[in-house]
C-alpha cells in the first residue's frame, strides 16, 4: 500500500472526520457507533482527507455521508455502488467508501452489489445491516428472518433471508468480513483492514436498530451469549471458541462442527486454522453458512481476502499499454483518420 | 450522351440505389463501400440502411433481408432518397421486400441463381415475378451473379462457400462500372480489412473485378451513367455516420475542455456502436465502462461527474426510461453529465431497429417532481459532431445534465463530412473550483451556476444529494419557501442557456403562409421538401430546431409571424405539444410512425396542401 | 353564550387545532384520537399530519419536530385549514415551527415544563418566548404538563420514563375539555390498544382524565367551545385517510370485478400504508409482495395481470421513474394494470414526506416512444376509494395500464367518509376470454379492447410481448403501416374512455370571467377558496379534474366560456401545459412548491386579484 | 408431485409444442438444440399443456417463447424472473418457466435473479449461456471470460466472470443445474428434473452462438476433450471421470483435488460421493468451483436440490390460515370496520 500513502504535514484526528451538521439518528441507533469507529480509524490511514469520498444510497444508515466532513454523496436508493464505481474508476486516486444498509445493498441494489464484487473494483463497501428497513418504518429487509412480524407482514415473513457473506462469496469478492456495531474495537480493525485492501471490500455490520428491530443481535452481542454464539475469526489461528476457550471447529467432510476441546477426543490439533488468504473461496463460504446456525457460533472476522488486479487498474494498465502504443491521442489525426477525400 | 465501348452514357445529377438481400449476403458491407467511393468522387450523399432485428434470420426470409439505400448526386442533398433508381435484389426476397418503393421505370439488376423454387417459395411469390410480366414497366436485367462469381473464383483456393460469399463484391463491381466509379479505393479497402487473410482478398478482388467487366463487355447493359461532383465547400471530406460523429464529438469535447472523457453505458440497439467507438480511444485517455445495466451506466456516470470527468452515458429509449430516476439525482445535484438517446420505434422494445422520435417527451417531462433538463437535437449524421460537443459544452457551464437526442436514421446513416480543425470548433468556458475562500457548493454565478469542486481538491470537502438542498449552502433543507425558490432556480437556469446558443434563421422569407419546423434528424427531408415545394413556386419557410430546452430566444417571434405552422415529426406530434403550450400558437401536425425517415415527397405533398388551399 | 361550572361556553363554527410537538411525544397518536372523536360527534373534519423525515430525530430540535393540524367545523368543510386557532406546543422547537402559522389572536398551549434552558437552545430561541414579551397578542396558557402527568400518576408502577410518555394524553384532555368532547371513545380506544399493557392502559386513562379535569377546574382557562355537528347526509361515517382509502378500494374492486387482487410494490414514503393495509387482507384472498425493488413490483404485477388478477402496483414519484420502462411493457401488451403513485416533494428524493403534484408529466409521457397510458386522479382521502375502482375498471375494460396519482397530503390526511354500501358502488362489465373459436389475442371490440386471454385456458395459448405486435394477431410486426396504426390505435383507445367516464359539472356559473380548475388533491382548497370569494360577492366558477388522460368530454366546451381560467397546483404549471396545448386557451398559472396544500386565502387572494382586475 | 399430474385425455407430443412461427436464430445456433429438448420433454411431464408459461426477457435466447405452442410473454430486457414471479405467486397453478440469456439474466436481471433464487418461487430458469451478448452483436458478457476481445472490449475485457452456479448457490437457490446444447439426452434429463423440482430451479446451459462467440465451450464439449476436461454429476455415485474411467475426485481439506485411480494410491471407496440433497449448499459451492479450472473437470449435471416450502406455498397457507381464522373476507364488514358513527 505504500505508494498510496502520502503523509498529511498536520496529523488528523477523529475530530477533524466530523461535519458540522447535526447527527439526526435515533437516541440509541447502533449507526453512531460505526460513525465514531469510521471517524477514530480514518486518521490512523495515513491518506489525504481530501481523498476520501463516502457515497451512500437512501435509508437510515445512507444519511452518514453528512456526518463525516469529506467529500459525500447522499445518492439514491440502492445506487451507491454504481456511483462509487464511476468515481473510482474516472478517479482512481480517490478513497472511496460506500455507506449502505440491507435495503439498499441488498434489495433494491442488489445487482450493483453482485457487479462490484464481480469486477473488483476498488471500493470499500460497509453494510449497516439491521435486519429491518428503519427510514420507511419498519418493513422485513432481504436479511430479515422468515416469520418476522413488521408492518408489511403481518402474519409472519414468508421470505427466507439472504445470508450476505455467502451471496458475496458467490459473486467472488475478494474481501469479505463481518463485525458488529457493540464492538468497537473489531470494528475499527475491520474498517482499517477493509481499507488497506485493493478491491472490492465489503464488510457486513450487524446494526441494532432501536426503533424497529431492538435487539436483533443479542444473543451475538450481550455478554452472557457472546462467547458462546461467535467466533473470533484469526488468520493462522486455529478456530476456537466458547466462554473458556474450550470449543473448537473440526471439519467434518463438507460440513463444520463444533468439538469439545476437554473431552479428551480432540485436540487443538484437530482444529481448523483459519486461512484468509486462501484463494478459493470454499473455505469462506463454509464458514460463511456457521451464521445463525443452531449448532454453530457465528463468525465475526475476515472471511477472505485474496489480491487480484482490481478494475480500475486494469484500467490504467490499458490505457497505458494502448497509449504506449499508438501514442497520446491527436484530435486533428483522429478526425482527419480514415478514408478522407479533398474538395477544392 | 457520350459513346464509350459501344454503350451509351447519360448525365444525371441524381441517383437512388438500393442493394439488398440476404442478412448473411453482405449488403451493408457493399453499401457502405459504394458510398465510400462515391463520397470520395466527389458526390454528395446520403444513406440509410435497414437490417433485421434478427442476428441471421433463416436464409431466404422476407424478414431476413438486409437493404442499404444510397442517395447520391451533383447536388447538395440532404436524404437517403424517397425511393430507389437502380434495386440490386440478389434474391427474391429482396425483391419483395423493396419493389414498393422502386421509383417508376426503375432498374432492377436480380440475381437469376438465387431466383429458384425454395427462395420463391420463402418469399412467397407464387410465380417467379422475372418471368411472370409482373415487372413491366421496370429495367430489369437478369445476372446470374452467383455461377459468375464461382466462375471467375474457380482457380483460387476458397472453399466453395466462401466463393459464394464474394458475390457481393461481384454486384458490386457491375454497379461501379455502371455509375462510373473508381475500383481503387474498394481495392485498397480489401487489401487492408483483409490483410491476414490473402485469399479473401483475392477472391473479393478477383470478383469486384469481373463484375465491372461484365458490365463493361456484357450485352445486356445498355446504358452507363455518369453522376458528376456536387460543388461542396472546400475541405477535407470524410464519410460519417451519426454514432461515429457522436463518439468523435464527445473526444473533441474532451480535449477542448481539458476533461477526462468516462463512458458509463450498457449496450442497445442502435446506440451501441458509440460505446463500441468510444472504447477504442483508450489514448486519449477515454476511459469506458460497460456497466450491468442503464442505471449503474447512469450511475457511474454521475459518480465520475462529481469527480471532474466529462462524463457521458449513450441509450436508446428503454435505457432512457431506465435512467430517469438517476437522471432526477444529477437535474438535483446539479452536476454536469450528457445522457445520448438514439431514438428508436417504441413503445417498450418497439423496433429496435427502425428509427422514430418519439422520446422528446421523455426526455423533457419523464423525471419526477419538477426536474427541468436541457434537451438537444442533431440533426443530421455529422451534425452529431458539433451536438456532441455542444451538449458538453452547455452541461459543463450550467452544470446541469443535458440530453442530447439523434436518432437510428442519422445514428446508422451517412453522409459526407467537411472535417473542421480543432480552431473551428466551439470554445469550452468554464472552470473548476479550488479556492476555499467562501465556498458554498450551493453558490450561483451569473448563469446560477454551481461551483463544480471535485473530491481530491483540499480544504473543499462537502454533501451533495438528492434531498432538496438549501440555496447556497446545499446543505438538506426542508423549508418550504427554499424548495418554492431551488425548483424555480432549476428551471431558471434552463432559461439561461438561450443566452448562450444560436438564434434561428428563417431559411426562406421571415413570414408568410406556412413554415415548416422540425427537429432532429428530419431535418434532410424537410430541406428538400422546402426546396422542392420552392422550385414549384411554392412560398414556404423552414426552421430546425437544435436546441428545444431551452428554445432558442426566437423561436416564438419567427411562429408569430406565419399564418400556418407545419409540423412534420415522427411521432404522434410531441414538438407539437410543446410549441402549441409554449406559444399558444396552433400548429398543422404532420406524423408517420412507420419506422422510416420522412420521404420528400411526402411533406411536399403536405406543404402543397396546405397552400394550395385545399385543407385550411 | 351559556355557563357552565362558572366557565364561559362559546359556540364556534369553524376551528383548526395543531398539535406539536418531539417526535417521541407522541403527536400522531395524540392528532389521531382528538379527529377521531371530532369525526364521532359530527363535525366535519380535515387533517394534515407533518412529521420529519427522519424516525426519531434528536429531541428538542426543530427539525425534530412532529405536528398534526386538523380543522373541524359544524359546516361543510375541505382543508385542513389555513392556520391553527389553537397550538398546543409541546416544546419550544414545536412552537418556533408553528408559530408562524398561527392565526392572529390564536391560542398557544405551551408545555412550560419543556422550555428550559437546553431545550430553547435547540430550539434557537435566544430568550423564553413565554416570558420574553413575544407572544403579545395571542392568548397564551402555560401549563406544567409534565409535572401535572407525574403528578397523576405518580401512584402507578410505571417507570418515570413511561410516565412522561403519558403527557400527550394530558394535552388531548385539555383539549377535550376546551371543546367539549367525549372521552369514551379515546378510552375505548386506549382499553383495546394496550390491552396486554394494563399498566400503560391505566396510566394513559388517567392522564387523560387528568388533563380534562385540569381544564375544568383550574383558574387560567376562562372558556371553552362548542362546535355543534355538521349537517352531513345521512349515512354510517368513519374516519378514513387517503391511504387506507385506496386499500379499501381494491379490495372492493376486486370483490366487484371477481378478480383476485394483486400487489406487488417496494415500500416507500408515502405510498407505503397501502401495502401494509392491503397486506391485512389476506382473508380477501389478496395477495402482497413486497418485491426487491419497483422494477420488480410493476413486473411482478405486469405478470399478475397476465395471469388474470387485478393487478396493482404502488408507488411514489422516484419509484414511478424506476417503473416506466415497464410501464410501456404494459401499453404495448395492453395488459391491466393499475399503478398507483402517491406524489410526494421532488425532483428526486426531494421532500419525501412533503406533499406535491409535479409527477403528472411523468405520468402522461414519461415512457419511451407513444406510450400513452390513462391517468386518474383523486381528490380528498375519501375520493382515493372511488376512484382505485374507476381505475380498476377502466383498467379491466379497456385492457390497459391506468395511473392513479394521489398525493402525500390526502394519502395522509383523514376526512369524515360516509361509508357505501356495495349495491351503490359501479359495475364492473369486461369478461375473460374463454373460446377458442376465432380467438385472435389482438382481435379488439368496440372499445378497441383486446380479449383477456389468460394461461390455464384450453385452446387459448398465444403469445404476447414488447415488440410491435401486427394488429389483430398479435405476432411480431416491422410492418411500418402496421406500427403507425398500432400506435395510433393505442392512443385511441384512451379517448375512447371518454365515452365512459362522467362529463365535468360547473360548480357556480356555466361561463363568466373566471374558472378555476384544479385536478387531485388541491380540490379542498380550491372549493373552500372559490366559496368565500363567492360569498365576498365574486363571481368565480370552479371545476375539478379526476380524469386527466382522457379529459371529460366537455372540458374544452367549459373552457372556451370563461374568460380568464386559473389553475392553480402544488408543481410549476403540470396542468396548464396540457390544457394549453390540447384546447389552445390561455391559462394563468398559480404554483407553490411548499410541500404544503394550498391554504385558502392564497387561492382566494388570487381570485380577488384577477377579477379586481389588478392582473390583467 | 403426484397431486399436480393431471393426465391428459389425449396424449401430447413434441409436435403439440411447436408454434405456428418461423424460427428466427441463426443456423447452427444452440439455441435450436435447447428448443428441441424442451419440445421432447414437456409431452412426457404428465401436464397439461395450457398450464405452461414460458417468460423470457430481451435477447437472442429470449424468443424462446414465440416458438413454443403454450402462452408466452416475451418481455423487457432482464425482468423475466420477476414477471414469472408474479405470475406464479398469483396463480400457483400454471408451470411458469424462464428462457433467458447471459446478458439478461446475469447483467440487467442479476437482481431478480438472486431474489428469485432467496424466495424460492416455483419457477424454472433456463440461462442461455453463450457468454457474449448474441443480439447486439457481440459485446461480452457478465459469464466471458477476461481478456476477452470484443467490439466494446477491442482491448480484451477487464471484467472478471460470474460464475453462475456459485451465484445461485450463494444467493440460497433450492435447485442449481448446469447442461450443455450438445447433450440432448443430458439436457431433457435436466429440464426434467427442474420441471420435477418444486421452487426455484436454476439450469445454466452452455450454449454455442455460432456467431459471435463459437466454440466457446468446445473444450467441454467436443468428443476429443469431453471426458477429460468434463464429469458428470450423479447422485449418490462416486466422482469419476476420463477417457478410461480412470479418473476421480477426493476431497483435500477444503478443495477438491484429481486422484488416478490406476496408480494404486487411491481407489473409488476414498472418492467424494455426490450427494445433489444434502441440505448446506457448501458442497455443491465447492464444487461449482472445479468449473473452468486448470486441474480440474467442469461438472454438469444437479448441483444441489433441497426442498423448502416454496414462496407460493407459503403465500397460500397463510391466507388459508388467515382465512380460517378471520372467516372469508366481506366487503361491507371491511368498509364499516373501525370507529363508525351514525349521521341521522
Ligand atoms: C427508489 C426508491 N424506492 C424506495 C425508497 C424508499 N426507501 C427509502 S430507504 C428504504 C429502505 C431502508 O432500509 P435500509 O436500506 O435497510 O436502511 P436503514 O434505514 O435500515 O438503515 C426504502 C425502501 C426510496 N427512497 N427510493
Ligand atoms: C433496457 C434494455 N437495455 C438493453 C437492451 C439491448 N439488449 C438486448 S438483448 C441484450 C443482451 C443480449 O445478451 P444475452 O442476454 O446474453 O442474450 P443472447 O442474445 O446472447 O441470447 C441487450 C444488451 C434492451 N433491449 N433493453
Ligand atoms: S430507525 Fe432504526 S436504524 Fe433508523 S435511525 Fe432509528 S434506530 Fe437507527
Ligand atoms: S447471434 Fe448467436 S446466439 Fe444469437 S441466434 Fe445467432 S448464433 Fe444464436
Ligand atoms: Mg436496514
Ligand atoms: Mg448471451
Amino acid at each position: 500500500m505504500t505508494d498510496k500513502i502520502d503523509v498529511q504535514e498536520v496529523k488528523l484526528t477523529a475530530k477533524d472526520f466530523k461535519s458540522d451538521q447535526d447527527v439526526r439518528w435515533c437516541p440509541g441507533c447502533g449507526d453512531y457507533s460505526i460513525l465514531a469507529q469510521v471517524q477514530r480509524t480514518f486518521p490512523t490511514l495515513g491518506k489525504k482527507k481530501e481523498n476520501f469520498v463516502w457515497i451512500s444510497g437512501i435509508g437510515c444508515s445512507s444519511r452518514f455521508p453528512y456526518y463525516m466532513d469529506t467529500y459525500g454523496f447522499h445518492s439514491i436508493h440502492g445506487r451507491a455502488p454504481a456511483i462509487a464505481t464511476g468515481l473510482k474508476i474516472a478517479h482512481p486516486e480517490l478513497d472511496v467508501w460506500v455507506a449502505t444498509g440491507d435495503g439498499d445493498l441488498m434489495s433494491i441494489g442488489g445487482n450493483h452489489f453482485i457487479h462490484a464484487c464481480r469486477k473488483n473494483v476498488d471500493i470499500k463497501l460497509l453494510l449497516f445491516n439491521n435486519q429491518i428497513y428503519g427510514l420507511t418504518k419498519g418493513q422485513y429487509s432481504p436479511t430479515s428472518e422468515r416469520g418476522k412480524i413488521t408492518k408489511s407482514s403481518p402474519y409472519g415473513s414468508i421470505d427466507y433471508p439472504f445470508n450476505p457473506i455467502s451471496l458475496a462469496l458467490g459473486s467472488n469478492a475478494t474481501f469479505v468480513a463481518r463485525t458488529v456495531d457493540r464492538d468497537p474495537k473489531h470494528l475499527q480493525q475491520m474498517i482499517k483492514r477493509a481499507a488497506e485492501h485493493k478491491g472490492t471490500a465489503f464488510i457486513e455490520i450487524y446494526q441494532n436498530c432501536v426503533i424497529f428491530n431492538n435487539g436483533a443481535f443479542f444473543s451475538l452481542t450481550e455478554k452472557e451469549n457472546r462467547p458462546e454464539h461467535t467466533i473470533v475469526l484469526e488468520h493462522g489461528e486455529p478456530m476456537i471458541f466458547g466462554k473458556n476457550n474450550d470449543k473448537g471447529i473440526i471439519l467434518d467432510g463438507f460440513e463444520p462442527k463444533v468439538v469439545n476441546l476437554n473431552d479428551g477426543k480432540y485436540t487443538i490439533a484437530d482444529l481448523i486454522v483459519h486461512d484468509e488468504f486462501e484463494e478459493s473461496p470454499v473455505r469462506a463460504f463454509i464458514l460463511s453458512h456457521m451464521t445463525n446456525h443452531p449448532d454453530l457460533p457465528t463468525p465475526f472476522g475476515v472471511f477472505r481476502q485474496v489480491v487480484i488486479e482490481t478494475y480500475n487498474e486494469a484500467l490504467e494498465r490499458q490505457i497505458k499499454e494502448v497509449t504506449e502504443k499508438k501514442g497520446k491521442g491527436d484530435l486533428d489525426e483522429l478526425l482527419f483518420s480514415g478514408n478522407t477525400w479533398e474538395v477544392a | 450522351m457520350e459513346n464509350e465501348n459501344g454503350k451509351e452514357v447519360k448525365s444525371l445529377s441524381d441517383v437512388t440505389v438500393m442493394f439488398a438481400g440476404d442478412s448473411g449476403d453482405g449488403m451493408q458491407l457493399t453499401g457502405t463501400q459504394f458510398s465510400d467511393t462515391t463520397a470520395f468522387i466527389g458526390n454528395d450523399l446520403n444513406t440509410l440502411p435497414d437490417y433485421p432485428a434478427e442476428i441471421r434470420a433463416p436464409a431466404g426470409t422476407i424478414y431476413g433481408v438486409s437493404g442499404f439505400q444510397l442517395h447520391f448526386s451533383s447536388k447538395d442533398i440532404h436524404t437517403p432518397g424517397d425511393g430507389p433508381d437502380v434495386l440490386v435484389a440478389m434474391n427474391p426476397a429482396a425483391l419483395k421486400k423493396y419493389k414498393v418503393n422502386l421509383k417508376k421505370h426503375g432498374t432492377i439488376i436480380a440475381n437469376i441463381d438465387a431466383f429458384d423454387k425454395k427462395n420463391l417459395k420463402l418469399a412467397k411469390y407464387d410465380t417467379n415475378p422475372l418471368e411472370d410480366g409482373s415487372l413491366q414497366g421496370y429495367h430489369v436485367y437478369k445476372v446470374p451473379i452467383t455461377t459468375l462469381t464461382q466462375e471467375a473464383l474457380k482457380n483460387t483456393k476458397l472453399s466453395p462457400k466462401d466463393v459464394i460469399r464474394s458475390k457481393n463484391f461481384f454486384a458490386l463491381g457491375i454497379m461501379y462500372w455502371m455509375f462510373n466509379r473508381p475500383l481503387e479505393p474498394t481495392l485498397k479497402w480489401i487489401n487492408e480489412k483483409f490483410k491476414k487473410k490473402h485469399d479473401v482478398a483475392e477472391a473479393n478482388t478477383i470478383a469486384l473485378k469481373a463484375g465491372y467487366y461484365y458490365g463493361d463487355t456484357t450485352e445486356i447493359f445498355t446504358a452507363r451513367y455518369i453522376v458528376s461532383p456536387a460543388k461542396l465547400p472546400k475541405g477535407t471530406y470524410r464519410s460519417i455516420s451519426g454514432n461515429e460523429a457522436t463518439a468523435m464529438g464527445f473526444v473533441a469535447a474532451s480535449v477542448l475542455s481539458g476533461h477526462q472523457l468516462y463512458l458509463g453505458s450498457y449496450p442497445i440497439t442502435p446506440a451501441s456502436d458509440i460505446l463500441h467507438h468510444l472504447s477504442k480511444y483508450k489514448n486519449f485517455g477515454v476511459k469506458t465502462f460497460q456497466a450491468e445495466d442503464e442505471i449503474a451506466g447512469i450511475c457511474s456516470t454521475i459518480g465520475a461527474a462529481f469527480g471532474g470527468s466529462l462524463a457521458i452515458t449513450t441509450t436508446s429509449g428503454p435505457g432512457l426510461a431506465l435512467k430517469t430516476e438517476a437522471a432526477g439525482l444529477a437535474v438535483i445535484t446539479e452536476l454536469p453529465i450528457v445522457i445520448v438517446d438514439v431514438q428508436r420505434g417504441g413503445p417498450s422494445t418497439g423496433l429496435p431497429t427502425k428509427t422514430e422520435q418519439a422520446d422528446l417527451l421523455q426526455a423533457m417531462y419523464g423525471r419526477n417532481g419538477e426536474s427541468p433538463i436541457a434537451v438537444l437535437a442533431a440533426s443530421t449524421p455529422s451534425n452529431c459532431f458539433f451536438m456532441a460537443i455542444e451538449a458538453s459544452r452547455i452541461a459543463l457551464k450550467f452544470m446541469l445534465p443535458v440530453i442530447l437526442m439523434t436518432d437510428g436514421y442519422i445514428a446508422n446513416g451517412t453522409e459526407p463530412w467537411r472535417i473542421p480543425h480543432e480552431s473551428e470548433l466551439p470554445k469550452f468556458d468554464h472552470e473548476l473550483e479550488t479556492n476555499p475562500e467562501g465556498f458554498q457548493p450551493y453558490k450561483r454565478d451569473e448563469n446560477l451556476s454551481r461551483p463544480w469542486a471535485v473530491p481530491g481538491t483540499p480544504g473543499l470537502e462537502h454533501r451533495i444529494g438528492g434531498l432538496e438542498k438549501e440555496n447556497i449552502t446545499g446543505n438538506v433543507s426542508y423549508e418550504p419557501d427554499n424548495h418554492d425558490l431551488m425548483c424555480r432556480l432549476r428551471e431558471e437556469k434552463i432559461q439561461k442557456i438561450s443566452n448562450d446558443i444560436p438564434e434561428l434563421v428563417v431559411d426562406g422569407d421571415e413570414d408568410g403562409k406556412l413554415i415548416v419546423i422540425g427537429w432532429g434528424g428530419t431535418e434532410g427531408s424537410i430541406i428538400d421538401a422546402v426546396k422542392k415545394a420552392r422550385e414549384e413556386g411554392f412560398n414556404v419557410s423552414r426552421i430546425h430546431l437544435k436546441y428545444i430546452n431551452p428554445f432558442p430566444k426566437n423561436l416564438g417571434d419567427i411562429l408569430s409571424k406565419f399564418d400556418n405552422i407545419l409540423v412534420p415529426e415522427i411521432n404522434l406530434g410531441q414538438l407539437s405539444k410543446i410549441l402549441r403550450s409554449t406559444y399558444l400558437v396552433n400548429t398543422i401536425q404532420f406524423n408517420k410512425m412507420r419506422g422510416l425517415p420522412f420521404k420528400t415527397y411526402e411533406i411536399k405533398d403536405k406543404i402543397e396542401e396546405i397552400l394550395g388551399g385545399s385543407n385550411d
